[in-house]
């Protein structure tokens, strides 16, 4: 029995590098968080951490190097990916910092929190083992289901967070199944092994749509999906975001996508490029829901955090189809979106945050009336973020839509890029809306809320504004860092 | 004779699962849970899993079912479906759409390929101590430490849910 | 950034960014009403003097594009920042920096929020610049779609009563009509990196229109995929232009929008739509456009006759005018769709006309409005006994519209029938566009009788104070230009002789459909 | 003289620039000390509001200036026109060097297409010329009388010269969007001047219905432009692709119109006859002929001066000058010539039957301008364009002169034009009286007098060339006119005046000298082309290649008996129904009891108002409100808004999905999976 | 030997239980329990591939599925308490304020 040699794995730091650190410092400020309940301290250090992961990635961007017995893998789309996440989560914490005093949360807890959820967001991105993803996602999950009820006595947030963790558990169940599935077909969980062995089914003559293991496949990709909030599984997204604390809505709006993203990019397209004509074609159409459901229901929206949750819904459908189109310019045209995407969505939940006052949970739109004449500077950024968003040129959003509907028009998934652009019109119409009423409708006689447009939100707003600007006016720095995605992932 | 335990396990174990989700009192069903997860040790014995099996009963049943219960008579949440039905179609809707998983989930594994079983002999000793802590700690060390942070998040997350409110340094010296 | 021209600076892209640094500058420029007025019309006649250059160094006889610029924007999609000029476009660069000065001059009475309202006009100059000089499609949907936004604040803010539904209408009409432009870009843009890749060229002018041009044939476009593209870029250009079925969201624009907003609205905004025709629809799709020039000179036709006949329903002056721009600009696309020289060179030269005459009705509206706050006809009357030099100009503006031989109007409209008539789309259009300019007599000649004659009533219009100085000098230089433009129109078409002429050939040796090749 | 040709359009333009100088820095001082006086009205009107109904200083003024003007025209077409004679005759037929013409400077140019700004001055233009600067001259001196008690006469004459630079331009052109210019711009000026008086309740109308039935008539004009362009050949087979008059009527050409064929609508026409028709449209658009005429009646709304220059001497006579110019193309379609008879002796008889039945004086001359008009188109119609040309050249200087008289009278007598209030008037306005004795002397044909002359050559060229019929009812036609001039001039100079309370009283001497001028004009005016030595015929003989016409002595003598024996009856039947008190004031004329409902037509102007309105103004009307208020509003923008509700409302039904229950969300989630699985599984 | 097919097919229909099970009852304790019947039985068909496969990966992988489960139960409990201070139910369809 004893024969058995225990080979100790070799430990690559550059791979586990970024998530493996973040997890390190996350405990520091958790440990930190228990000696002193001094805001600016928790968070300066936190800013540190994102810094330094960031820098992580910097050292050796151009490797592709895999560890772990390739359980992780560190490449350049994986690194761009991280950044963008790292980036969203720095401009959260900024937009947060006074936020969470105004809504009397001054558990300190958020911020070892929030690093722990961005912690399992890399890990997730650079995974390339079903068993990985599936940690990665669960460690993911469990941060933000805590993340949302943190607002408890707030029955909100409570709300929130049960319904979040009810369906996530589900969506669980759903994804092990399906690891469980595709381990008893192909024997292997990790992604290129996987590939290989299907390449081997397809030389002996073996029938590749073998229904148990499209099965595994589809119950992965509905979890997946889940975490995207794609059409039939999209449900949750509305009521989370709304009785999330704001800044955690803005947090998971943007980075729990882009990660989920990630790994079904990953997945789709190192292990299972062989399926493509099925699976290209059902999630097809779920994307086209996405979209049309997410944009037409946002046009009956009265409250402005739903209205943006669902227009999150929307833009998951636009990301989904750059996943889709599985091809070297999709996954280019889904990292810009990401980007602009991040920036955009922050900025526009930054500007809510500045006008939610204390203990008023639902915002109604008509609470923006005559911001133009109260705060001039956060209307016209609440304007670049809407038309970013609706996809009207000079901004990101119009730059990354443009890259969208390319990979999109030549994966031939040409109905879908119809689809897409139509909807984008409908979408128009309620982010119209918004800024009807921020510059030409005149205030209510009432007074009128006061606004929280404090230095570290300021800042925030115009990073989120700078950063749409430049993506809009020169998508190129970015399409051609996000070109060269020589990575495991496009064979 | 294998197969006659099999059996009986089997059906043991789906009665118990059927009686948790349909018996009104949340201890019944609590109960008949931790029988379900005996049931299926039971077999996790006949899959050459044993050191799994009693992970299975200590940390499911032993664990997770206490804490149901314990919570359960926290809340005094044993009949704790007073008010009658909001959603009417909920329920048949639910019970049609479990029947066609079932047969869709039955027509796959009755259509996919049948699964070679391998031979017996070398799948002897997989489930013991030693060859799954020599993988576990060498394949999938990685895992294995981010499932540590995981649970770490889940304990500051129990913590931080369940505390009363916590007074902002500024107000307690205000 | 490389330039062809012999000025030794890059002076496209000045003159296209110019007035955008002029609205950043307005923007921070925190001082009182006045300064900021003065700054801006003083910044817009300095557009207006750097764009002179343009006319005096055009080379007459250079069939290909002038001022050249461009520089490597995008490569990986194929994007190129390419700006260029030739005969079509000169005039309508002339054009809007002639008007937006004048538009500015006009808006001196704005009083809440000035300082936005100006810089709102300057960036709307720098929108519309772009998207007659843009020569990259992606590039150039990026100004057309930008053209939309200083708009909608202006018609949103400083509109009128209903100005919301308005400006919200405006802005959804034209964005949901270009979309499709947008797929159609997407698809030529792909095709031509493809194409360009596999013969080894470069592969950054994919969006190139001139590129595009000389490749269209090597795409192997089934018929159907050629006449979806070519409508995916019509569509938006009849939204803009506005061509018959898709015209209603013009008179509420018009209605609504300030008086220089509307100024701009109809002297420039329009004709986008007619430039994009020419420019994208009929270089880019010849064979498409020789097919369908006869069912597009319908739509024209009616939209000439309808346009006239609602002007005639309409009570509101100023929406009576904008029922007369979408007759008037029937006239355009009947001329472009002539597809030969003459008609063509009549469209681009009634671009301008148009531009100059419903400009110089819309500020004399305006004019009038401010001082009795009220449009419907039924209100004035005898204004000629009160107001003679206000009558005297609209007048002048009102025979110009009417096409009266001597002013701008009838050397165009005069063109564009002779080049109807004599086209492949056979001689029955331009009879109905002729019936067309009787109507148009029908109804300016009411709104002009409805407001000089028949007894004054000081009820109605109290006070009456006629022109100022100030209002003589903004519509004076309007009014020269539309009768030299009558009187000498030469001078005004021979820039653009050569380059319709190659384009008349262009699309005169385009294989014919049917032939399908 | 060529050199300085371009002075003649000039010098009126001259006139109208500085008549506008002026009227503006009266604008200005009146504004000036109407500001420091602070009157009643501020800022009203003109400099000479305030004067009431003295003379008006100005009114002499820019009176002065305009006439010059145009008189320095006049003498410098006299030094043209000697110039021309002095060019050597044409020696063979149809052989013409009595011309030059001069370009100025492009005024439209487009690749092959070059449209000059030139003049032409042949003998055709040279003799228009000298009618429209000499009636003109003398117009405008009778203008400074009629309008000086008016507000604002510099504006009235800046109108007048306009319009003589706008009819100079017509006539002068060397191709045909130079003529389309005059033509339009005449059709402009006169819009102005119909509406000269535009606080009245008539004029403003009036002055649409004439721009807008013109129009109609350009319509025509546009179309034959358009085909000459499209269609003229040079000789060897190229397109001539130009409009200039000289090239496009030279013989070589103008055979190329021909060989086209059924180009329109079926029928058997040549290019052409399709052309020929067009023009023919713009004529009687512009000329008043039978079906656009309804516009010269309601003209008379406009000041005297205005009807007797522009709807009795000039613009009207411009759709026969249109047609004796391009009479080649009319040639090549005899078909459209017959038609082109028809109307203008339909229009003769029509108009003529017309006047009977009008009260109003000015009504009266307007129906029998309309009517003498038929007869210039009946005579180019049959050929005979010297006749027409003749007949254009003595009417227009006894029609000025009879509405110049008839504006003395209307000024003379309160601004009263309803004939039936009048009479009597022969003993108070007596040089108005007589001037207009020879004025009808000329339009009904007395002998010796200019009208006989004329009249009589285009009814004899009709018995010439087998025209009996035209001629018979050409004869009918002279013979109306003579009985409502004799009607006329009973019912207003002679028996006792009929309402009393108007005092009447003699014009002032600066419009009686022009009656007077033109009255020697009229008895003048038959020389120009008296049988025998018929001047006019070789004078024009070049251009329109026809041999003089012969002198019927019998045929003159039965008009002229017929036509006094009409005039007789009109005049004694009047003085009779004015004795026993059968004309009051607002009662239906004497012919009415007699001729019943037929007279009631006459007086109706045979419905064509009537049938215009319903046929054409108020359905385009119906159609206007129905587009406008119903189609527009509620189809199309109804589609518009409809999709955007249609958005908003499947967004608030597919909302519901939203119940808030988490079990039903697991209920879409487990229905997701069945579809995933149900796809993947039956693949 | 029973073959994998049956014990797939067995953690089939316990997969199914867990899922009827969440959609139908409104308590969230019962419903949490179903949860973990899911994940449980995904565990056994884990262990079935894996004795089919004669590799360990499997079972290895039922260990962190246990983990997670844990961490699951704990959160989701810790939030029902909080939620039951705020209001006295555990029925799942009286906690439904955000809709629309």
């Amino acid at each position: 029995m004893n024969d058995l040699t225990f080979i100790t794995p070799e430990i690559n730091w550059t791979v586990l590098g970024m998530p493996a650190f973040l997890m390190i410092w996350a405990m520091l400020v958790l440990i930190v968080d228990m000696f002193t309940s001094d805001r600016r301290v928790l968070i300066t250090l936190s800013l540190i951490g994102l810094g330094v992961t960031a820098a992580l990635g910097a050292l050796d961007y151009g490797l592709t190097v895999s560890g772990f017995s390739d359980m992780l893998v560190f490449d350049q789309f994986g690194v761009l990916v991280n950044w963008i996440l790292l980036a969203g989560t720095a401009l959260t914490l900024l937009i947060a910092f006074d936020y969470m005093p105004r809504q009397n949360l001054n558990q300190g807890e958020f911020y070892p929190l929030v690093l722990f959820a961005t912690s399992g967001m890399l890990f997730l991105v650079q995974a390339t083992d079903l068993v990985t993803i599936f940690i990665g996602v669960e460690t993911l999950s469990i941060a933000l289901y805590v993340l949302t009820g943190f607002a408890v006595p707030q029955f909100k947030s409570g709300e929130a967070a049960i319904k979040y963790l009810l369906l996530g558990g589900f969506a669980a169940g759903f994804l092990v199944y399906g690891i469980a599935l595709i381990y008893g077909m192909t024997g292997k969980t990790n992604l290129a092994q996987i590939a290989t062995e299907l390449s081997t089914w397809q030389s002996t003559g073996k029938a590749l749509d073998d229904p148990i293991l499209l099965a595994g496949v589809g119950f992965v990709l509905i979890a997946l999906g889940f975490k995207v909030s794609m059409f039939p599984f999209h449900a949750w997204t509305p009521d989370v975001y709304e009785g999330a604390p704001t800044p955690v809505t803005a947090y998971m709006s943007v980075a729990t996508k882009g990660a989920a993203f990630a790994a079904m990019l990953r997945f789709l397209n190192v292990a299972f490029p062989a399926l493509k004509p099925e699976w290209q074609l059902l999630f097809g159409l779920f994307a086209a829901a996405t979209m049309i459901y997410g944009n037409i229901v946002a046009v009956a929206q009265s409250n402005l955090k739903r209205m943006l949750a669902y227009s999150s819904i929307a833009h998951a459908g636009y990301m989904l189809l750059g996943v889709l189109a599985a091809s070297e310019k999709g996954i280019s045209a889904f990292t810009v979106y990401l980007l602009a995407y991040t920036l955009t969505n922050l900025g526009a939940f930054a500007v809510l945050i500045a006008l939610e006052n204390r203990g008023m949970p639902v915002f109604e739109l008509k609470d923006l009336r005559g911001l133009g004449k109260r705060s001039p500077w956060l209307a016209v950024s609440m304007t670049v973020f809407m038309f970013s968003l609706a996809g009207v040129p000079p901004t990101a959003g119009f730059a990354s839509k443009f890259g969208i509907f390319r990979a999109a028009w030549d994966a031939n998934l040409d109905y879908l890029a119809i689809i897409g652009v139509i909807t984008s019109v409908v979408s128009a119409f309620f982010y119209l809306r918004v800024i009807v009423t921020m510059w030409m409708r005149d205030a209510e006689a009432t007074e009128p809320q006061p606004t929280y447009a404090t230095a570290s939100l300021s800042l925030g707003v115009l990073v989120a504004v700078i950063g749409i600007v430049a993506v809009g006016l020169l998508p190129n720095i970015f399409t051609d860092l996000a070109k060269a995605l020589v990575l495991t992932v496009a064979q | 004779m294998e197969t006659f335990l099999f059996i009986t396990t089997a059906i043991v174990a789906v009665g118990a699962a059927l009686a948790m989700v349909l018996s009104s009192n949340a201890v019944h069903s609590a109960l008949f849970l931790i029988l379900n997860f005996c049931s299926v040790a039971i077999l996790y014995f006949l899959l050459r899993a044993p050191f799994l099996g009693a992970v299975q009963v200590t940390v499911y049943a032993g664990a997770i079912m206490v804490l149901f219960l314990f919570v359960i008579m926290l809340l005094g949440a044993e009949n704790a479906e007073l008010g009658e039905e909001k959603i009417g179609w909920q329920k048949p809707a639910g019970l049609i759409l479990g029947v066609a998983l079932l047969a869709e989930i039955g027509y796959v594994a009755y259509r996919g390929t049948k699964l070679i079983d391998a031979p017996v002999a070398d799948a002897t000793n997989i489930g013991a101590p030693t060859t799954i802590s020599a993988k576990l700690f060498s394949t999938y060390l990685l895992p294995f430490e981010v499932i540590s942070i995981l649970l770490l998040i889940a304990v500051v997350g129990t913590v931080v849910l369940t505390r009363r409110r916590v007074v902002a340094r500024e107000e307690r010296q205000s | 950034m490389t330039n062809t021209n012999d000025l030794g600076f890059t002076i496209l892209s000045l003159v296209v960014f110019l007035p955008a640094v002029g609205a950043i500058i307005l923007a921070f420029m925190r001082g009182q009403r006045g300064a900021a007025r003065i700054f801006a019309l003083g910044w817009s006649t300095l557009v207006f003097a750097v764009s002179l250059p343009l006319l005096f160094n055009f080379k007459y006889d250079a069939a290909g594009l002038q001022f050249y610029e461009y520089f490597s924007w995008i490569p990986d999609w194929g994007v190129r920042y390419e700006l260029g000029l030739d005969g079509i476009s000169l005039w309508l660069v002339l054009l809007t920096t002639f008007i937006t000065p004048l538009a500015i001059w006009s808006a001196w009475n704005v009083e809440d929020k000035t300082n936005n309202f100006l810089m709102l006009i300057l960036l709307q100059e720098t929108g519309m610049l772009g998207v007659f000089l843009a020569q990259d499609l992606f590039l150039f949907y990026i100004f057309w779609e930008f053209t939309l936004i200083p708009m909608y604040f202006l018609i949103g803010i400083w509109g009128g009563k209903r100005r919301i539904y308005a400006t919200v209408k405006f802005f959804l009409y034209t964005f949901a009509a270009s979309v499709f432009m947008l797929i159609g870009i997407i698809a030529l843009g792909l095709l031509n990196y493809k194409y360009l890749a596999q013969q080894g060229l470069p592969t950054d002018t994919a969006f190139q229109v001139q590129t595009l041009m000389a490749n269209i044939n090597q795409f192997g476009l089934s018929d159907t995929e050629l006449k979806l593209l070519f409508l995916s870029f019509f569509v938006a250009f009849a939204v803009k232009v506005p061509l018959w079925p898709v015209h209603t969201w013009l008179p509420d624009a018009h209605v609504e929008a300030p008086t220089a907003g509307s100024v701009i609205l109809a002297a420039v905004l329009l004709k986008m739509g007619g430039y994009g025709m020419i420019r994208f629809c009929v270089q880019l799709f010849p064979q498409v456009a020789q097919e369908w020039a006869r069912p597009i000179a319908l739509l024209a036709v009616i939209g000439i006759i309808y346009g006239a006949v609602l002007s005639y329903a309409q009570s509101d002056i100023k929406k009576l005018v904008a029922y007369s721009s979408v007759s008037h600009m029937g006239f355009i696309v009947l001329g472009i769709f002539a597809l030969n020289e003459v008609g063509l060179q009549g469209a681009v030269l009634q671009m301008i006309n148009h531009g100059l005459s419903t400009g110089a009705l819309f500020l004399l509206i305006g004019m009038v409005y401010e001082r009795t706050h009220t449009r419907e006809l039924a209100d004035y009357g005898g204004l000629w006994k009160v107001v003679p030099v206000f009558v005297y100009f609209l007048l002048f503006a009102t025979m110009a519209s009417v096409g009266l031989p001597g002013l701008n109007g009838f050397v165009g409209e005069f063109l564009i029938m002779l080049g109807a008539f004599d086209s492949p789309i056979g001689w029955t259009f331009t009879a109905f566009a002729a019936v067309g300019v009787i109507l148009a007599a029908v109804y300016l000649l009411k709104m002009f009788q409805g407001i000089a004659s028949g007894p004054f009533s000081e009820r109605r219009t109290p006070h009456l104070s006629d022109l100022t100085r100030r209002e003589v000098a903004i519509l004076l230089p309007l009014c020269i230009l539309m009768l030299v433009i009558g009187l000498y129109s030469p001078y005004f078409t021979r820039p653009m002789e050569t380059t319709i002429k190659a384009l008349e050939a262009f699309v005169a040796n385009a294989a014919p459909l049917i032939a399908g090749q | 003289m060529a050199e300085l040709i371009w002075l003649v359009p000039l010098l009126p333009l001259l006139g109208v620039v500085i008549n506008t100088l002026l009227g503006l820095n009266d604008l200005r001082r009146s504004r000036a000390n109407a500001h420091h006086d602070h009157g009643h009205d501020h800022g009203h009107g003109h400099a000479d509001a305030h004067h009431g109904h003295g003379d008006n200083p100005t009114a002499k003024r820019s009176g002065l200036i305009a006439s010059l003007m145009v008189g320095l025209g006049f003498v410098l077409t006299l030094v043209t026109l000697i110039e021309l004679l002095g060019m050597p005759a044409p020696t063979t037929l149809g052989e013409n060097n009595r011309w030059f013409d001069v370009t100025y400077w492009n005024w439209m140019a487009f690749g092959d297409l070059k449209i000059p700004f030139g003049f032409l001055i042949d003998q055709l233009s040279v003799t228009m010329m000298l009618l429209v600067t000499g009636v003109g001259t003398l117009i405008h001196l009778y203008a400074i009388g009629y309008m000086s008690h008016d507000e604002r006469p510099t504006r009235f004459f800046v109108y007048l010269n306009l319009f003589i630079v706008a009819m100079l331009m017509l006539v002068m052109g060397n191709n045909f969007v130079m003529l389309f210019l005059g033509w339009e711009g005449v059709g402009l000026c006169s819009f102005l001047l119909i509406g000269f008086w535009f606080e009245q309740r008539d004029p403003p109308w009036a002055s649409v219905k004439a721009f807008v039935t013109n129009r109609v008539g350009d319509f025509g004009l546009l179309m034959a432009m358009f085909a000459i362009y499209a269609l003229a050949r040079k000789p060897d087979g190229t397109f001539l692709h130009s409009l200039i008059f000289r090239e496009v009527l030279d013989q070589g050409t103008v055979f190329s119109l021909q060989q086209y064929s059924t180009f329109f609508m079926g029928t058997q026409y040549t290019a052409a006859g399709a052309i020929a028709f067009m023009l023919l449209l713009g004529v009687t658009g512009k000329s008043a002929q039978i079906p656009l005429f309804v516009w010269l009646p309601d003209a008379m709304a406009g000041p005297t001066p205005v009807s007797a220059l522009i709807h009795a001497a000039t613009m009207v006579t411009a759709g026969v000058y249109l047609m004796i110019r391009t009479h080649p193309i009319f040639e090549l379609a005899p078909s459209v010539q017959s038609t082109v008879t028809f109307i203008g002796v339909a229009t003769a008889l029509v108009a003529a039957s017309i006047a009977l039945g009008q009260y109003d004086i000015k009504k009266v001359l307007a129906f029998s301008t309309v009517s003498q008009l038929g007869f210039m188109v009946a005579a180019v119609g049959m050929g005979a364009y010297v006749a027409a040309m003749f007949h254009l050249l003595t009417h227009g200087i006894f029609k000025a002169l009879l509405f110049l008289g008839s504006g003395s009278v209307i000024h003379g007598f309160g601004n009263e034009q309803d004939m039936r209030k009048m009479g009597g008037l022969r003993k108070k306005m007596p040089v108005t009286f007589w001037t207009y004795i020879v004025g009808t002397m000329g339009l009904i044909g007395f002998p010796l007098v200019s009208g006989f002359w004329s009249k009589d050559e285009i009814i004899g060229h009709a018995f010439d060339h087998d025209h009996r019929t035209v001629g018979i009812l050409l004869i009918v036609g002279a013979v109306l006119t003579s009985f409502y001039m004799g009607r006329q001039i009973s019912m207003v100079f002679f028996g006792e005046q009929r309402d009393q309370h108007i005092h009447a009283h003699e014009s002032s001497r600066w419009m009686t000298a022009p009656l007077i001028g033109l009255a020697l004009l009229t008895l003048a005016s038959g020389l120009i082309n008296v049988p025998g030595w018929h001047p006019l015929t070789t004078w024009l003989e070049p251009i329109v290649e026809e041999e003089a016409a012969k002198f019927h002595l019998n045929i003159a003598a039965i008009v002229t008996i017929l036509g006094l024996l009409a005039f007789a009856a009109g005049f004694y039947l009047y003085q009779w129904a004015a004795k026993n008190k059968r004309i009051k004031p607002n009662q239906r004329d004497l012919l009415h009891h007699w001729g019943g409902d037929f007279y009631a037509i006459l007086e109706e102007k045979w419905g064509f108002d009537a049938l215009y309105n319903a046929v054409l103004v108020k359905p385009y009307k119906a159609l206007a409100s129905f587009f406008g208020k119903f189609f527009d509003v509620k189809i199309i923008d109804g589609i518009v808004n409809g999709t955007a509700e249609l958005v908003g409302l499947s967004g608030r039904g597919l909302r519901t999905f939203q119940s808030g229950y988490v079990r039903s969300y697991a209920l879409m989630f487990v229905i997701g999976v069945v579809i995933v699985l149900g796809f993947f599984a039956l693949r | 030997m029973i073959s994998t097919n049956a014990y797939v097919l067995l953690s089939a229909i316990l997969f199914t239980i867990g899922v009827v099970g969440v959609l139908v009852r409104r308590n969230v304790i019962i419903m949490f329990m179903s949860v973990e019947l899911m994940l449980n039985s995904a565990n056994l068909a884990l262990i079935a591939f894996s004795r089919a496969r004669a590799e360990s990966d499997g079972q290895i992988m039922t260990f962190f599925v246990i983990a997670v489960a844990a961490a699951e139960v704990a959160v989701g409990l810790a939030l029902l308490v909080s939620i039951f201070r705020a209001k006295k139910t555990t029925n799942i369809d009286d906690v439904n304020t955000l809709k629309g």
